[in-house]
Formats: C-alpha cells, sequence, structure tokens
C-alpha cells in the first residue's frame, strides 16, 4: 500500500484536493440554494481531509488523521447550526435562497 | 524739589481730569468750570517758577522717574527734561490754556456735558505738558498721542452729529498715519544710537565719527512726517480744517495754539538731527512753503468764520515749518508763540461772534456788529493786523524774520512765502470786514439777540490781544531776547542774527506793503464794493475749485480709503468663504468617498464571498510573484 | 508647596462646581478660581524668593513618561493671565442665565484647569494632553450654550474641533519623533538633542500646523470668526483670552528651541505670515457686520503680530511678544465683554442695530473707549509697550516688516473706532440701555486698572519673564 | 489550563440551573463564579507550563488576555440581565453558550497545537453563528446568522486547508515543533501558502479589509448584546490569537528567507492601512449606531494589526489596546441596550437629547467615544500613542502619518453622536435606571479611565 503511495507521489493529491477545495469555493460562489452552498462548504472541509490523510501518510505519522476526526466533528457540529438557522430563515420568508437575504446594506 | 515741582506740573491737570470725570456731574457747572481753570492755572504758576529758575540757573533741570521699557539695547526711563525749550512752550501751553479754560466757563454754559469738556480739556493739558517736558522720545510719543486722543475726544465732543464723530475719526486717524512715521523714526534712531534720550543723544551724536547719514536722513524724514501728521502739513493736512467740528474753544487752544505747534517742537527738539540731514530740511522747506501757499489759496474763498482762521493756521504752520527747513529753529519758535497769541484771540473772538449768533458760523449771514460786540471786534481787529504783518504788531516781527531767512536762503520759497502772507492779509480783512461791518444780514430774530459776550469771554480776548501787540518785543531785530534765551539748545551757532542792512530793510518794506495791499484789496472789494460771497452753488471757475479745497479729500477717498473698503470687502466675501469652503471641501470630499462606498455594501453574501476570494487570491500570488 | 497644588485646586473646583448645583454653581466657581488666583500668586512669590516649585515623578516607565511640571517665569507669567482672566470671566457671566450652569462653570474650570496644566508641562506628552484636554470643554461650552441656529454651530464647532485636533496629531508624532531620538519627552532632553536640519524642518512645520490653526496664523484662521460669533461670550473670551496664548507660548517655550535652525532658515517666511495676519485681519474686520466677529478678526490681526514678535527669535522679540500676550488676553476679554453687555440689552450683535448709547450709559462708554483705545495701543496701556517692543524687534530684522506690522496702528485705529462710532455714538438709541450694573462696572474696572498700571510700570512682568526667555534662546542659540 | 477546566465546568453549572429552576441565581453565580476563574487565572499568571504534550500551552501572554477576555464575558453577562428579561426560559443557554464561548477563547490564545487552535476557534465561532441568530423571529437576525455563519465556515475552511497545508510542509501541529523546523530545514513554498491561509482566515475574524463584508451587516442584524460581544470579545479574541499565532509559532521572524519576511510585512502594511481608512471613511455616513461601530471596529482592527510589524516587542501595547478598546466598546454599548431596548432599531436619532434625560449615560458614551477616538486621558489615547510609539520605532513613519489621518477622519463620526446626544432635544421618554446597565457602564469607563491614568498597570504585565 504504503509503496504505491510513494509512486504516486504527493503532489498529486495536492492537486486533486485543491482542485475539489477550489470547486467547493466555486460551488459556494456560484450557488443561491442555501443548501448547496452549505454541501460546497462541505466539498472544501473534505477535500482537505483528503489532504490531512494523504500527508498522514506521507509523513507517516497518526496525528493528520487524528486532525481529520477533529474536523469532522467540527464539521457536523457546524451544518447543524446552520440548518437550524436555515429553518428559522425558512419559516420566516418560505424561502432558502441567499438572494433573499439582502435587507442589511449599506 | 525740583522732582516734586515736575510732578505738581504734571498732576495738577489729571487731577482735575479725574476730579472732573467722576464728580464733574454732582458739582455743577460752575464749580466743575472752575476747577478745570485753577487746575491748569496751578500749573501756569508752576511753569512760572521754573522758567525763573531756568533763567536764573541757565541749565535745564532732569527728572527720572522709574524705568519704563526695557529693550536689550535700550532702556527708557519715564523722566522729564525742563530746559529753556520746554519751560517756554510750557508757559504759553498752560497761559493760553487757562485762558481758554476761563473763557470756556461761559462758552459751554448752556452745554449739559461741560464738566466732561473740563475733563477733557485738563487731561489735554496734562498730555500736552508731558509731550513738552519729556525726557526722551517715547515719553513725548505718550503725551503725542495723548492729545491726538483728546483731540478726537474733543472734535467729536457733540457726538449725536456723526459728521462731527467722521471728522474726530479723521483727525485721530491721520495722526496715527503721523505716528507710525514717529514710531520708525525713533526705532531708526534707537538701533543707531541706541537710546531715545535726548540729552544723551545730543552728546552722542556729537561725539559721533563716521555717522551713517543716508539712515540718519531716513530717521529725520520719518520724523517729519510725524511731525506733518500732527501740525498738519501737506499731504496729512486735511483732518484740520474738519477738526473745527468741534467746539471753538478746542479749535483754539488744539488746532490753533498748543497741539498742531507739537511737530514744531519735536523737531526744534532734535535739531541736532535735522541739522546733519540737509535734504531732509530742504524737503521740510519745500512743504512748508507749498503747505502754507495751497492752505493760503484756499483760506481766500471760505465762507465758515473758522474755516477760515483753519486754513489761516495750516498756512502759518507751513511758514513755521520753512523757517524749520533753514535751521532756523529759535524764528520758528518765535512765530510759534506770537502765533498762538493771536490765532487763540481771533478763534475766541470768533467762539464770541458765533456765541452771539447762537451758532451761525457763515460770514454771508453776518455784518455789522462792529456796534453790536465792541471789544470781541477791537480785540479781533488787533489779532488780524498781527497776523497780517502790520508794523510793530507781534506777528509783523516773527514773520518778517523767516521771510528773512527764507531770502538768505532761496529767494523762490522767500517769494512762495510772502503771497502766502499777502494771501493772508487779504483774507483775515476779508474776514473782519464780512463779519463786523456794513448791515447785520441774518435773520430778524438773530438781530434782536446780537450782545456783546460775558466778562469771562471778553477778558480772555483783551488779554490775548494785548499780547497779540506786544508779543513781539521778546526777539526784537538786532537784540533779541529770545535767541540768546534758546541758544544752549542748539547745535549749530544759530543763524536768526541777520545785522539789519538794506536788503533786510527794503525786505521788511516790501513785507510791510504786501500786506497792507492785502488788506487794500480787501478793503476795496468788501468794504467799497460790498459785494458778499455768492451762495454754493453759483460759486464757479477758479474760485469753486478753490472753495472746494482742491477736491483733496476727495482724491484722498478715491486713492485711499475706497480701495481698502472695498479690498475689505473682496476679503470678507471671497477669500474668507474661499478658505472655509477649502476646509469643508475635505470633509466634504470624505464624506462623498463614504457616500460612494456605500453603494459596494450591497448585502449580497456572493459579493461578499467574491471579494473575499479575490483578496485571497491576491494576496497567494503576491506571494508567488514575491519569491 | 508646588505648582501641582494649583492644578489640583483648579480640578477639585472643576467637580466640586459640578456637584453644587444649579443654584451654587457660578459662586463656587468662582470661589475657586479666587482661590487659585491666590494660590498663584504665591507661588509667584515663592517663585521669587528662589523656593523651587517644580514637581517631577515619573509616571509611566515605558515609554518613559513623567508628570513633570516646570514653573519658569514664563510658565508663571502664563499662568498668572490665565488665573487671572477666569475669575474675571466666570464673574462677568454672572449677569446671564445659563440652564444647566453646574456643568457649564464645572467645564469652565475644568478648561482652565486644562490650560495651566499646559502652560505648566515640561514633559512634551504631559504637556500633549493637556493642549488636547483645554480642547473637550470649549468644545462642549461651545456646542451647548453657543447662540445663533444649531445647524449652523454644530457645523462651525466640529469644525474647530476637527481642524485644532488634526494640527495637534501632527505635533503629537513629532513628539513621538523626537522621542525615538532623546529616549525621554522631558524638555530639556528635547532641548539637547541636535537633530539635522531636515529632520528640524519636518519637527518645525509639524509643529507649526498645531499652533498655526491653534493660534490662528492665516491661511489656518478660518475656523476662529466663525466659533468666536457661536459660542457663548464666555467660551469667546476663554478661547480668545487664554487659548490663543497657549499657541503662542508653546511656538516660545517648544517650537523655538526644539528646531532652531529650521527656525533661523525660515524666519522670514513665518515673519511675513504673522505680518500678513496683521494686515489681512484689520482689513477683513474693517466691514464686518456682527460685532462678536469684528472683534475675532481685529484678535487674528494682533495675534499675527505677536507671532511675528516670536519668530523674530530676539528678546526683544520674544518678550514683547509675551508682553503683547498678557495685553491682549485683558483687552480682548475686556472687548468681548463689552459686546456681551449690549447683547444683554439689544439682543443684538449686529453693529448696525446699535447706536447713540453714549448718550445713554455715559460710564459704559468710557470703559469701552479705553479698552478700544488699549487695543489700539495707546500709550499708556500696556497694549503699547507689548506692541512697541515687538515692532522694535521687528525693525532689528528688517525696517521694512516694522513698517508693515506697523500699519496695525493705522487700521487698528481704523476699523476700531470705526466700530466704535457705530456702536456707541450718534443719535440717542430707540432701545433703552440700562446703565452698567456694579458687577458689569467691577469687571471692567479691575481689567482697565491691571491695563493702564502695567502700561506705567511693566518692569515687573519683564522682571519676571526676561531671564527663563533669555535661557531659551540660549538653547536656540546653542549652535 | 485549570481555567479552562473551570470555565467549561462554569458552562455546564449554568445548564444544570436551568434543570434546577434556579433561573434568577444564574446570573450572579456566573458572575461570581467568572469572578472566581479571574483570580484562578490571576494565580497562574507568570506560571510557564504546557499541558497534554504541549496541547495547551499557558503563558504569561495566554494567561493575560485570557483575564481580558473573562472580564469582557462578566459585563457582558452582567448585562444580559437586563437583554433578556422578556424570554426568560432561554436565559441559561444564552448564558451557557456565552460561557462556552469563552472557553474557545480561553483555548484561542493558549494553544499550543494547531488542533487546539482550530477547536478553540471553532467553538468561539459556533457559539457566534447561534448568538447572532438567537431572535429567531427576527429576519435581520436570521439574516446576519446566516451571513456569518456561511463566510464564517467558509473562512474555517480556509483555515482549515492552511492548517493542513503548514502539516504537509512541517509534519507537525505542534508549535513549537513547527518553530523548530522552520528555523532549521529548507521550507517548502506551501509553508508560507499555508501560513496565509491562516492568517487569512483570522483577517476575516478580525474584519480586516478585504474580508470586512460581514462586520456591518452581521453586527447590524444581530441582537445588540451579541453585537456588543462580536465587537469587543470576539474581535479581541481574533486579533489575539493571530498575534499569538505569529509570535507563537515566531515564523516570520524566523524566516531566514528576507525577501518573505519583506513580502508578508508589506501586506500587513497595506491590509492595515486599507482597513484603517475604509473602515473610517465609510463610518462616516452611518445612521444605524451599530453599523458605524461595526466600521470603527474595522478601522481599530487596523490599528491593531499594526502590531505584527513589531511582534517580538509590542505584546504589551496589543494587550493595552484590546484592553482599551474593549472596554471602551462595552461602555458604549451597554449605553445603546439602554437607549434601543424597545426600539425596532439603533438609528442616532434615538440618542437625540439623552445628554438631557441621562446625563450620566450621555457622559459615559460620551467618554467611550473620546476614547476610541483617542482623545487623552482615556485608555485610547495611550493605547495609540503606544502603537505609533512602536512602530515610528520600527521605521514605518508613513504608515503612522496615515494612521493619524485617520484618527482625524474618525472625530467626524464618533462626534455625530455626541452632537445628537447633547445639542438635539429628546424624542423620547427614557424611564428605569437599570441597575446592571448602570454599573456595567459606569465600571468598564472607570476602568477604562484607570487604564488611562495608569497604563503601566496593564502594559508592563508583557513586557
Amino acid at each position: 500500500m504504503g509503496n504505491i503511495l510513494n509512486q504516486i507521489g504527493i503532489e498529486n493529491y495536492i492537486f486533486l484536493s485543491v482542485v475539489l477545495f477550489c470547486i467547493g469555493i466555486f460551488g459556494v460562489l456560484y450557488r443561491r440554494n442555501a443548501i448547496i452552498v452549505f454541501m460546497s462548504i462541505e466539498i472544501m472541509l473534505n477535500a482537505v481531509n483528503l489532504l490531512f490523510v494523504a500527508f498522514s501518510t506521507y509523513h507517516q505519522d497518526a496525528q493528520g488523521q487524528v486532525f481529520v476526526f477533529f474536523s469532522m466533528a467540527v464539521a457536523a457540529a457546524e451544518v447543524a447550526v446552520g440548518l437550524a438557522i436555515l429553518v428559522s430563515i425558512f419559516r420566516n420568508i418560505g424561502s432558502i435562497s441567499i438572494d433573499n437575504l439582502k435587507n442589511l446594506k449599506g | 524739589m525740583d522732582t516734586n515741582l515736575a510732578l505738581i506740573l504734571v498732576l495738577t491737570p489729571l487731577l482735575g481730569f479725574l476730579v472732573n470725570v467722576f464728580f464733574g456731574k454732582s458739582l455743577g457747572k460752575t464749580v466743575s468750570g472752575a476747577i478745570g481753570t485753577v487746575a491748569v492755572a496751578i500749573s501756569f504758576v508752576v511753569s512760572l517758577l521754573l522758567f525763573n529758575q531756568i533763567t536764573s540757573t541757565g541749565k535745564g533741570i532732569e527728572v527720572t522717574l522709574f524705568d519704563w521699557i526695557q529693550i536689550s539695547n535700550l532702556k527708557i526711563n519715564l523722566g522729564f527734561l525742563l530746559d529753556q525749550l520746554s519751560v517756554l512752550w510750557l508757559l504759553f501751553v498752560t497761559g493760553i490754556g487757562s485762558l481758554i479754560h476761563l473763557y470756556s466757563i461761559s462758552y459751554m454754559h448752556d452745554d449739559e456735558n461741560m464738566h466732561k469738556f473740563f475733563a477733557y480739556l485738563n487731561l489735554f493739558v496734562f498730555f500736552m505738558i508731558t509731550l513738552v517736558i519729556g525726557s526722551n522720545l517715547l515719553v513725548l510719543f505718550i503725551g503725542w498721542e495723548g492729545v491726538g486722543l483728546c483731540s478726537y475726544l474733543l472734535i467729536g465732543f457733540w457726538h449725536k452729529n456723526q459728521d462731527y464723530n467722521d471728522a474726530a475719526k479723521k483727525a485721530f486717524i491721520m495722526n496715527r498715519i503721523g505716528d507710525l512715521g514717529l514710531l520708525i523714526g525713533m526705532f531708526i534712531i534707537g538701533t543707531m544710537f541706541s537710546t531715545l534720550d535726548y540729552a544723551t543723544l545730543k552728546t552722542v551724536i556729537a561725539g559721533a565719527t563716521n555717522l551713517n547719514l543716508p539712515l540718519l536722513s531716513l530717521a529725520a524724514l520719518c520724523l517729519f512726517i510725524g511731525a506733518c501728521g500732527k501740525s498738519a502739513q501737506i499731504p496729512l493736512y486735511t483732518w484740520l480744517p474738519d477738526a473745527m467740528a468741534g467746539p471753538t474753544p478746542v479749535s483754539a487752544l488744539i488746532h490753533a495754539a498748543t497741539m498742531v505747534t507739537a511737530g514744531i517742537f519735536m523737531v526744534t527738539r532734535l535739531n541736532f538731527v535735522f541739522d546733519l540731514a540737509t535734504d531732509v530740511q530742504t524737503v521740510i522747506a519745500v512743504i512748508g512753503a507749498i503747505t502754507s501757499l495751497v492752505a493760503a489759496t484756499i483760506g481766500l474763498v471760505q465762507n465758515d468764520i473758522k474755516k477760515v482762521l483753519a486754513y489761516s493756521t495750516v498756512s502759518q504752520l507751513g511758514l513755521m515749518f520753512l523757517a524749520l527747513g533753514f535751521g532756523a529753529y529759535e524764528v520758528a519758535v518765535f512765530h510759534v508763540i506770537t502765533h498762538a497769541f493771536f490765532k487763540a484771540c481771533l478763534f475766541l473772538g470768533s467762539g464770541s461772534v458765533i456765541h452771539g449768533l447762537h451758532g451761525e458760523q457763515d460770514m454771508r449771514n453776518m455784518g455789522g456788529l462792529r456796534k453790536a460786540m465792541p471789544i470781541t471786534f477791537w480785540t479781533m481787529l488787533i489779532s488780524s493786523l498781527a497776523i497780517s504783518g502790520v508794523p510793530f504788531f507781534s506777528g509783523f516781527f516773527s514773520k518778517d524774520e523767516i521771510l528773512l531767512t527764507a531770502f538768505h536762503h532761496s529767494i523762490p520759497l522767500y517769494v512762495v512765502g510772502s503771497v502766502a502772507s499777502i494771501m493772508t492779509a487779504f483774507y483775515m480783512f476779508r474776514l473782519m470786514f464780512l463779519t463786523f461791518f456794513k448791515e447785520f444780514r441774518g435773520t430778524e430774530e438773530q438781530k434782536h439777540h446780537l450782545h456783546e459776550s460775558g466778562a469771562l469771554i471778553t477778558i480772555p480776548l483783551i488779554i490775548l490781544a494785548i499780547l497779540a501787540t506786544f508779543g513781539g518785543l521778546i526777539s526784537l531785530p538786532g537784540n533779541s531776547w529770545l535767541n540768546e534765551y534758546l541758544a544752549p539748545l542748539f547745535a549749530k551757532a544759530t543763524e536768526g542774527e541777520h545785522h539789519l542792512g538794506t536788503t533786510e530793510y527794503t525786505l521788511m518794506g516790501v513785507a510791510v506793503l504786501g500786506g497792507l495791499l492785502g488788506i487794500l484789496i480787501a478793503y476795496i472789494k468788501y468794504f467799497k464794493q460790498d459785494n458778499v460771497p455768492e451762495a454754493d452753488e453759483n460759486i464757479t471757475g477758479l474760485s469753486k475749485v478753490l472753495y472746494n479745497k482742491y477736491y483733496v479729500d476727495e482724491v484722498y477717498d478715491a486713492v485711499f480709503v475706497a480701495p481698502v473698503n472695498s479690498l475689505s470687502k473682496f476679503f470678507r466675501d471671497y477669500i474668507e468663504t474661499g478658505l472655509s469652503a477649502l476646509v469643508f471641501g475635505l470633509g466634504k470630499i470624505a464624506n462623498e468617498i463614504a457616500f460612494q462606498g456605500k453603494k459596494l455594501q450591497t448585502g449580497s453574501i456572493g459579493l461578499y464571498l467574491f471579494v473575499f476570494v479575490l483578496g485571497l487570491c491576491a494576496i497567494v500570488s503576491y506571494i508567488f510573484l514575491a519569491q | 508647596m508646588n505648582v501641582s497644588t494649583i492644578l489640583i485646586i483648579l480640578l477639585i473646583g472643576a467637580f466640586a462646581t459640578y456637584f453644587s448645583g444649579d443654584k451654587l454653581a457660578s459662586k463656587v466657581a468662582l470661589l475657586f478660581s479666587l482661590v487659585a488666583l491666590g494660590c498663584s500668586i504665591v507661588l509667584l512669590n515663592n517663585y521669587s524668593t528662589g523656593e523651587n516649585i517644580s514637581v517631577i515623578n515619573s509616571w509611566i516607565t515605558q515609554p518613559k513618561i513623567s508628570f513633570a511640571l516646570n514653573a519658569d517665569g514664563l510658565g508663571l507669567a502664563m499662568v498668572l493671565l490665565t488665573a487671572a482672566l477666569t475669575p474675571i470671566i466666570i464673574f462677568s457671566s454672572f449677569g446671564n442665565e445659563y440652564k444647566n450652569a453646574k456643568a457649564f462653570y464645572g467645564l469652565i474650570l475644568f478648561m482652565s484647569f486644562a490650560m495651566t496644566g499646559t502652560f505648566l508641562a515640561s514633559d512634551g506628552l504631559l504637556y500633549y494632553i493637556f493642549w488636547e484636554l483645554a480642547l473637550i470643554p470649549i468644545y462642549f461650552i461651545a456646542l451647548i450654550w453657543g447662540n445663533g441656529d444649531a445647524e449652523e454651530r454644530r457645523k462651525a464647532v466640529v469644525k474647530f474641533f476637527i481642524y485644532t485636533l488634526a494640527g495637534s496629531l501632527f505635533m503629537l508624532t513629532a513628539f513621538i519623533y523626537l522621542y525615538q531620538k532623546a529616549g525621554s519627552f522631558l524638555i530639556e532632553d528635547l532641548y539637547k538633542l541636535d537633530l539635522s536640519a531636515c529632520e528640524q524642518l519636518w519637527i518645525f512645520l509639524a509643529f507649526f500646523l498645531a499652533y498655526a490653526i491653534k493660534i490662528p496664523i492665516i491661511p489656518f484662521h478660518t475656523w476662529q470668526a466663525n466659533v468666536y460669533q457661536k459660542a457663548p461670550t464666555v467660551g469667546t473670551m476663554l478661547l480668545s483670552g487664554i487659548m490663543l496664548k497657549m499657541g503662542l507660548y508653546s511656538v516660545i517655550r517648544w517650537q523655538l528651541p526644539i528646531a532652531p535652525l529650521a527656525a533661523k532658515e525660515y524666519m522670514d517666511i513665518f515673519i511675513v505670515l504673522g505680518i500678513a495676519g496683521v494686515i489681512y485681519g484689520s482689513i477683513v474686520a474693517l466691514r464686518q457686520k456682527d460685532l462678536k466677529k469684528l472683534l475675532a478678526y481685529s484678535s487674528l490681526a494682533h495675534v499675527g503680530l505677536i507671532a511675528a514678535g516670536s519668530y523674530t527669535l530676539t528678546l526683544d522679540g520674544l518678550r514683547g511678544a509675551v508682553m503683547q500676550m498678557i495685553a491682549h488676553g485683558f483687552v480682548v476679554v475686556g472687548l468681548f465683554f463689552a459686546a456681551e453687555v449690549i447683547f444683554r440689552r439689544f439682543e443684538t450683535r449686529e453693529i448696525e442695530a446699535m447706536g447713540g448709547i453714549r448718550t445713554q450709559s455715559p460710564k459704559f462708554t468710557s470703559m469701552f473707549l479705553i479698552l478700544v483705545l488699549a487695543s489700539v495701543a495707546l500709550p499708556s496701556t500696556f497694549n503699547f509697550v507689548g506692541e512697541f517692543t515687538v515692532l522694535y524687534s521687528l525693525s532689528q530684522v528688517n525696517i521694512w516688516f516694522a513698517i508693515l506690522g506697523g500699519t496695525t496702528i493705522i487700521l487698528g485705529a481704523y476699523y476700531m473706532l470705526r466700530m466704535f462710532q457705530h456702536v456707541m455714538l450718534g443719535e440717542t438709541n430707540s432701545k433703552t440701555f440700562a446703565d452698567v450694573t456694579l458687577n458689569e462696572g467691577i469687571s471692567f474696572a479691575v481689567i482697565i486698572a491691571v491695563l493702564l498700571f502695567f502700561g506705567f510700570y511693566p518692569k515687573p512682568i519683564t522682571d519676571l519673564i526676561t531671564p527663563s526667555l533669555e535661557t531659551i534662546l540660549q538653547v536656540i542659540n546653542k549652535n | 489550563m485549570n481555567t479552562l477546566i473551570a470555565i467549561t465546568g462554569l458552562g455546564i453549572f449554568c445548564l444544570l440551573f436551568e434543570i434546577l429552576n434556579l433561573r434568577k441565581a444564574i446570573i450572579p453565580i456566573t458572575i461570581l463564579g467568572l469572578i472566581g476563574v479571574l483570580a484562578l487565572n490571576f494565580y497562574e499568571f507568570g506560571t510557564e507550563q504546557s499541558y497534554y504534550n504541549n496541547m495547551v500551552a499557558v503563558s504569561k501572554f495566554s494567561t493575560a488576555f485570557s483575564s481580558l477576555f473573562i472580564v469582557l464575558t462578566i459585563f457582558l453577562v452582567a448585562l444580559s440581565h437586563n437583554f433578556y428579561q422578556n424570554h426568560p426560559t432561554k436565559i441559561s443557554d444564552y448564558v451557557a453558550i456565552k460561557v462556552f464561548l469563552l472557553a474557545g477563547a480561553v483555548a484561542m490564545v493558549s494553544f499550543g497545537n494547531l488542533a487546539m487552535f482550530f477547536l478553540g476557534i471553532e467553538i468561539l465561532s459556533i457559539a457566534l453563528y447561534v448568538l447572532a441568530a438567537s431572535d429567531r423571529l427576527n429576519i435581520k437576525s436570521n439574516e446576519a446568522g446566516m451571513k456569518y455563519f456561511l463566510m464564517g465556515s467558509f473562512a474555517s475552511g480556509i483555515i482549515l486547508f492552511g492548517i493542513c497545508l503548514i502539516y504537509g510542509a512541517m509534519g507537525s501541529f505542534d508549535i513549537s515543533e513547527i518553530h523548530e523546523s522552520a528555523l532549521s530545514a529548507e521550507l517548502p513554498i506551501w509553508f508560507p501558502i499555508g501560513l496565509i491561509l491562516m492568517i487569512i482566515g483570522m483577517l476575516f475574524k478580525v474584519a480586516a479589509v478585504p474580508f470586512h463584508f460581514w462586520a456591518p451587516d452581521v453586527y447590524e442584524g444581530s441582537p445588540a448584546l451579541t453585537t456588543a460581544l462580536m465587537s469587543t470579545l470576539a474581535k479581541v479574541v481574533a486579533i489575539a490569537t493571530l498575534f499569538k499565532l505569529i509570535s507563537g509559532m515566531n515564523v516570520i521572524s524566523s524566516l531566514e528567507n528576507q525577501d518573505l519576511l519583506h513580502t508578508f510585512e508589506v501586506i500587513v502594511v497595506i491590509i492595515s492601512i486599507a482597513s484603517m481608512s475604509v473602515g473610517n471613511i465609510m463610518a462616516l455616513r452611518q445612521v444605524n449606531v451599530k453599523r458605524m461601530l461595526a466600521f470603527s471596529g474595522i478601522s481599530h482592527a487596523g490599528f491593531m494589526l499594526m502590531t505584527l510589524l513589531t511582534v517580538s516587542a509590542s505584546a504589551g501595547v496589543l494587550l493595552y489596546y484590546t484592553a482599551a478598546y474593549a472596554l471602551s466598546g462595552i461602555a458604549a454599548f451597554s449605553v445603546i441596550l439602554y437607549v434601543c431596548r424597545d426600539q425596532d432599531n439603533e438609528d442616532i436619532t434615538n440618542f437625540h437629547g439623552l445628554g438631557k434625560t441621562n446625563p450620566l449615560l450621555a457622559a459615559i458614551l460620551t467618554a467611550s467615544l473620546l476614547s476610541m477616538a483617542g482623545i487623552p486621558i482615556f485608555s485610547g489615547f495611550f493605547a495609540k500613542l503606544f502603537l505609533f510609539n512602536q512602530t515610528i520605532q520600527a521605521g514605518y513613519i508613513g504608515l503612522v502619518i496615515v494612521a493619524v489621518i485617520n484618527s482625524i477622519i474618525s472625530v467626524g463620526y464618533y462626534f455625530k453622536l455626541i452632537i445628537a446626544m447633547y445639542s438635539k432635544e429628546p424624542n423620547q421618554e427614557r424611564t428605569g435606571r437599570p441597575f446592571l446597565i448602570y454599573a456595567a457602564a459606569v465600571v468598564s469607563i472607570a476602568l477604562n479611565i484607570i487604564l488611562g491614568l495608569f497604563p503601566s498597570l496593564v502594559l508592563d504585565l508583557l513586557q
């Protein structure tokens, strides 16, 4: 297993997760549906997680993988809060498009 | 002892002033008048004592009170110098002063602010004395501006009339222009000799080698400008005629006898400076001559009795400066004294006339007062003879001295001077004839009240008339008591002494003839053909120009006053607003940016994140580039 | 007993006044200001007996800032000016009713506290702090108790505050820079510095910005007239009587000695600026419709002359400047008070609406006239002594400076007498002008007495200020 | 460490009280508890040690800042009594969340390991999301919560990515180890990138330009108390953490790669200039006080960032500045809370005539604004003074001049509020003198002034 990784080389992992990360960013930038924006953010986080794991094997060191657990837990907590807010918004204005959130400006 | 005398001399008028200011109203008119008069009289007595002392000892008294202003290189103390010159001046200032005070008691009796009038008069005397006896230029300057202030107050004494106030303001400001000159002169002198003290200055200059003469001349010129302001010489003379707005005693005291001679006093004081600045002396002589001529010409056609006297004063002062210009200081002083006598008398006389006519000043509405007020008539006649230079009256001697000196130095100026004096003779008698001869031209109602003034008015007139007659004796040609008396003051050997040769006698004759000629013309024009000056509107031609004083006031207005005022408006309306707009502008710009910036904050998350990412990319790429 | 006492008195006074309630406030304030005056006189006495009345305690260790108050003749003279004017100003306000008086008088005392501090502080930062503190009270006094349209006033006052603050912040930057060099804010250490000409120029300019705005020297004066007009007269008195002097004092105490090279190099420019202020101010004053504005411009002219005097870097210049500061302080307070006295009766500041007062109140007229004459520097008033000395020093630099600066005695007489004529003289005014009350009379009398006394006998003040000015000059000429 | 545990315990207690129906007691007890914690924290001060293989590293820096956070939290908790009196059932949650938030904050300044750092920042953020949206029937509050949440989690993503890259470069999360290897090893390019990404994430939290857009909206939308919390506690925590991140890892100064160091400084200078200018200028035209203070906060962030140029020396200055800023912020917000209790917005018009109706509060608000504007004797002035002093020492005189100009601009909008209070007529009745609000306001401004009179108290802590 390890040798395969070595053959692939760490750069590819970095590229992959950078690409994923950017996809996430673009998702956040271009989609207007709050749920999808959440998902894009999740993609970003997971891209990072992937990279963590890759690095942790690269360095032969478990900390990275431990960190992934932290970040997953945090992500879960975040999304929980986010969804809660989303629900209350949906109750109030009956829509979850972030374009409707423009009352605060100037 | 001397100190106390000096202090009494100075402080009694001040005391009188204070008393009249604070208690005058409650004391009542007569009392306050009396106080004022007595105060001055005391000073007069003191001056007599001092005079006595000086003549006996023959040397001046120096009194130093305390340090006044310290400046690094010159230390100015508040001190007095009582020598021949100052005591002489004191004598006629306080003497004539007390006479005029006396006169005013009756003259001003109908005015509800009489106590104030006397307060101001006393204040004036106080400042005048300070001016005269100050031991250095700065003390003189106290008096110098002080008398200016008093003349401001007294010209504007009837302050309800804004024209009078304008006249007062004009007088003060024109004097101030002169004062600036005086200040600058002081600065230069102080810088050059690091003292302003007369005595020290005299010695320093006497001992000085390789003086910076150009600079000294500049100083002298500046000082002379100061003198011009005070003594109403071209170009700063226009205030004096306007100053006639004040009550007549004021005109007599301040604007004829004393204050206006301050300039001559100052120049005489600093003769050792002016002697070195010969070119400045020429300037003085020329200006003096021109002034005397110009003023005389204007005087020819004035119809306001006081205006005539005012212009004659200006012209007489011009003659004095003519003498000064030739370094004949004692001659000038001589004329100052005689002029003080007869001009004061004339003014008081005219005052008496005005009093009798209840404020009428226009000669066209007078006439035939000879019978009504004989004393006034005779006294004024004597003075007129004196001023016209009719032999053996005081004016004859003094004016003659001046013309002699002029003749010895420059014929043209002599001619100018003589012409001026001929004109003088003319307009003085024009005045006399119009006022006292023929029929009364005023209203019936005035005619009804015509009367000679009371004793308080006539007594001073008589005294002054006597002085005007015999005043000349103090400096008879040939043996002049005055010249000897003043001799110690002057650096150069005096040059008033002319051995009386044929030329002198012929010149005298010419002068006398000139005077008589002037009188004759006046006689023919206003007695024989008894014509009366036209009403203002149909005065024409040259006489119109003269009547309007060559339009000098208008010119000054157009050239100096109006521009300053319009400049002021311009500054106020444009520069000021512009500047503040500039400052506000900065704030406005910031606000504008803010206003635009608010539009950026659209509230859309998309945009916010977009900028976020942009910033991120910018920074990261910058890192890459920097590598 | 040292100089901090007077500060403490004033500070306590400020709070005591505030807590004494609206009824008593004015009395309490007057009381404390008088106590402060007495204290300062005692201090002066101690100082003259050679006792050390200066304080220096370390306050902040890093950066090194110390609570240093140093009273030399110059400082004491200014403190006396403040201590003498504050009671007069407070007393002069007795004729008016101010709502929320406790705050009003509290602020006055506080301001006087801050200004005294400014004159005493010998640690750059402490000085700066007092300098800024003085700004807050006057801001509120003008904003809350001022007169005229509220919106206008707001603009004027805010402009004033931001403008002055802007200036002083640059001064602060300069101070910090100096601190980097000297490692201390103490004035003697700053004096010891020898900076390169370029550095000095920048420091000088930074200071100049602060002072030119405060004094004000043209073209930085645009805040002045409006604020003077809008502020309550008491505020105007504080501003023109004392606060202006802070700027002038600072020029002498801080700007010149710290950046002498620049001062010498560019002397002419700054003298010319000052003289330009004289002429410009006088000319603008000629055609002012509002009495307070006219006085504001006249004060612009006078301070211009004072500034010019201080920038001559001669002993006479500095001495004359200081004496003129004191004289002007009294005169301008008196004049503004006269304006207030008229306002109390006529409810207007428009010169057109006045006139004919002389017939109604001769007393007031004479007092007003004396003040007018003092402000045009008639000999035998203190102003003459100052003005003469300043003009003399200018003539030492260049006779033309003296001539141009001297025009003030002509123009000054012109606009002042013109004002006097239209305000006081002429036909009796239709509105009745009640004669001056005792209180008003007292205020005037005190001011006039001071002006005349020192006009004839300025020696005490000269002797007081000369030594410290000489030391400052030594610093200026050290290299 | 004990502080951290104690705080967490306190939070759990708050929740328990709800169960035990001791709502009345919650706030007093929490305050007492926090005071206790503060004492404990002081006790820890000066003891340098690390726990759990350097997960948490207690240092002077961390304890000093933790004390500041605790003090701020005390004020905020005190204020919440009146703020939440309309819905008493939730009070324990709100208080508990605040306490947990504090725990996150303490974790952030005392992290020894990037994992701890990440956890801390997330605890803080999530708590803030909740508080921002806590007024759930108010659409504004929702919007604020949503905006903050989306952007916040986005930022967390960035930070996480940064951490990951650093891990990739260094093979460790432990900052001391990272420091070691940063000194020794030849650095792969993605180390600075990761670092920059983390810094950017933190810049977002401190609301520095161009990552500031969320701040005004969120501040305006959230309940006033939350705004107070964000503009004081949250901002202070973020800047402190950023400072610790850079100084603690000490990477910047240790980079032997000079031009990288230079790059970093350029970035900081630009961002700080941009922040203060944008913040001040944008604040000029605001009518909503919370929004205005948001922009003023942005500008202050710009000022605080200047300390990053002199990391080695300016810890004390930063502490002083944050303390001064936060205390005046608390004072200001307690007045705002009082004035806008039953207003639906926080426009300046609500403050008209406060000087007449409530002189004390008006005076306090004035004082705090003056302090923010940097007028002497208030600590705000000294904060700026020390900051400028530091920065000029480091040779950035141009930056200081820009800062000076900015503080001039800032006076413009601070005084708008003061004028509204004093020169306008009151437009409403202001009844009631809630004790806690007054207390908080008075105490905080008093502290502020005391700091001004004796700056050394705080300044010398971290010398």
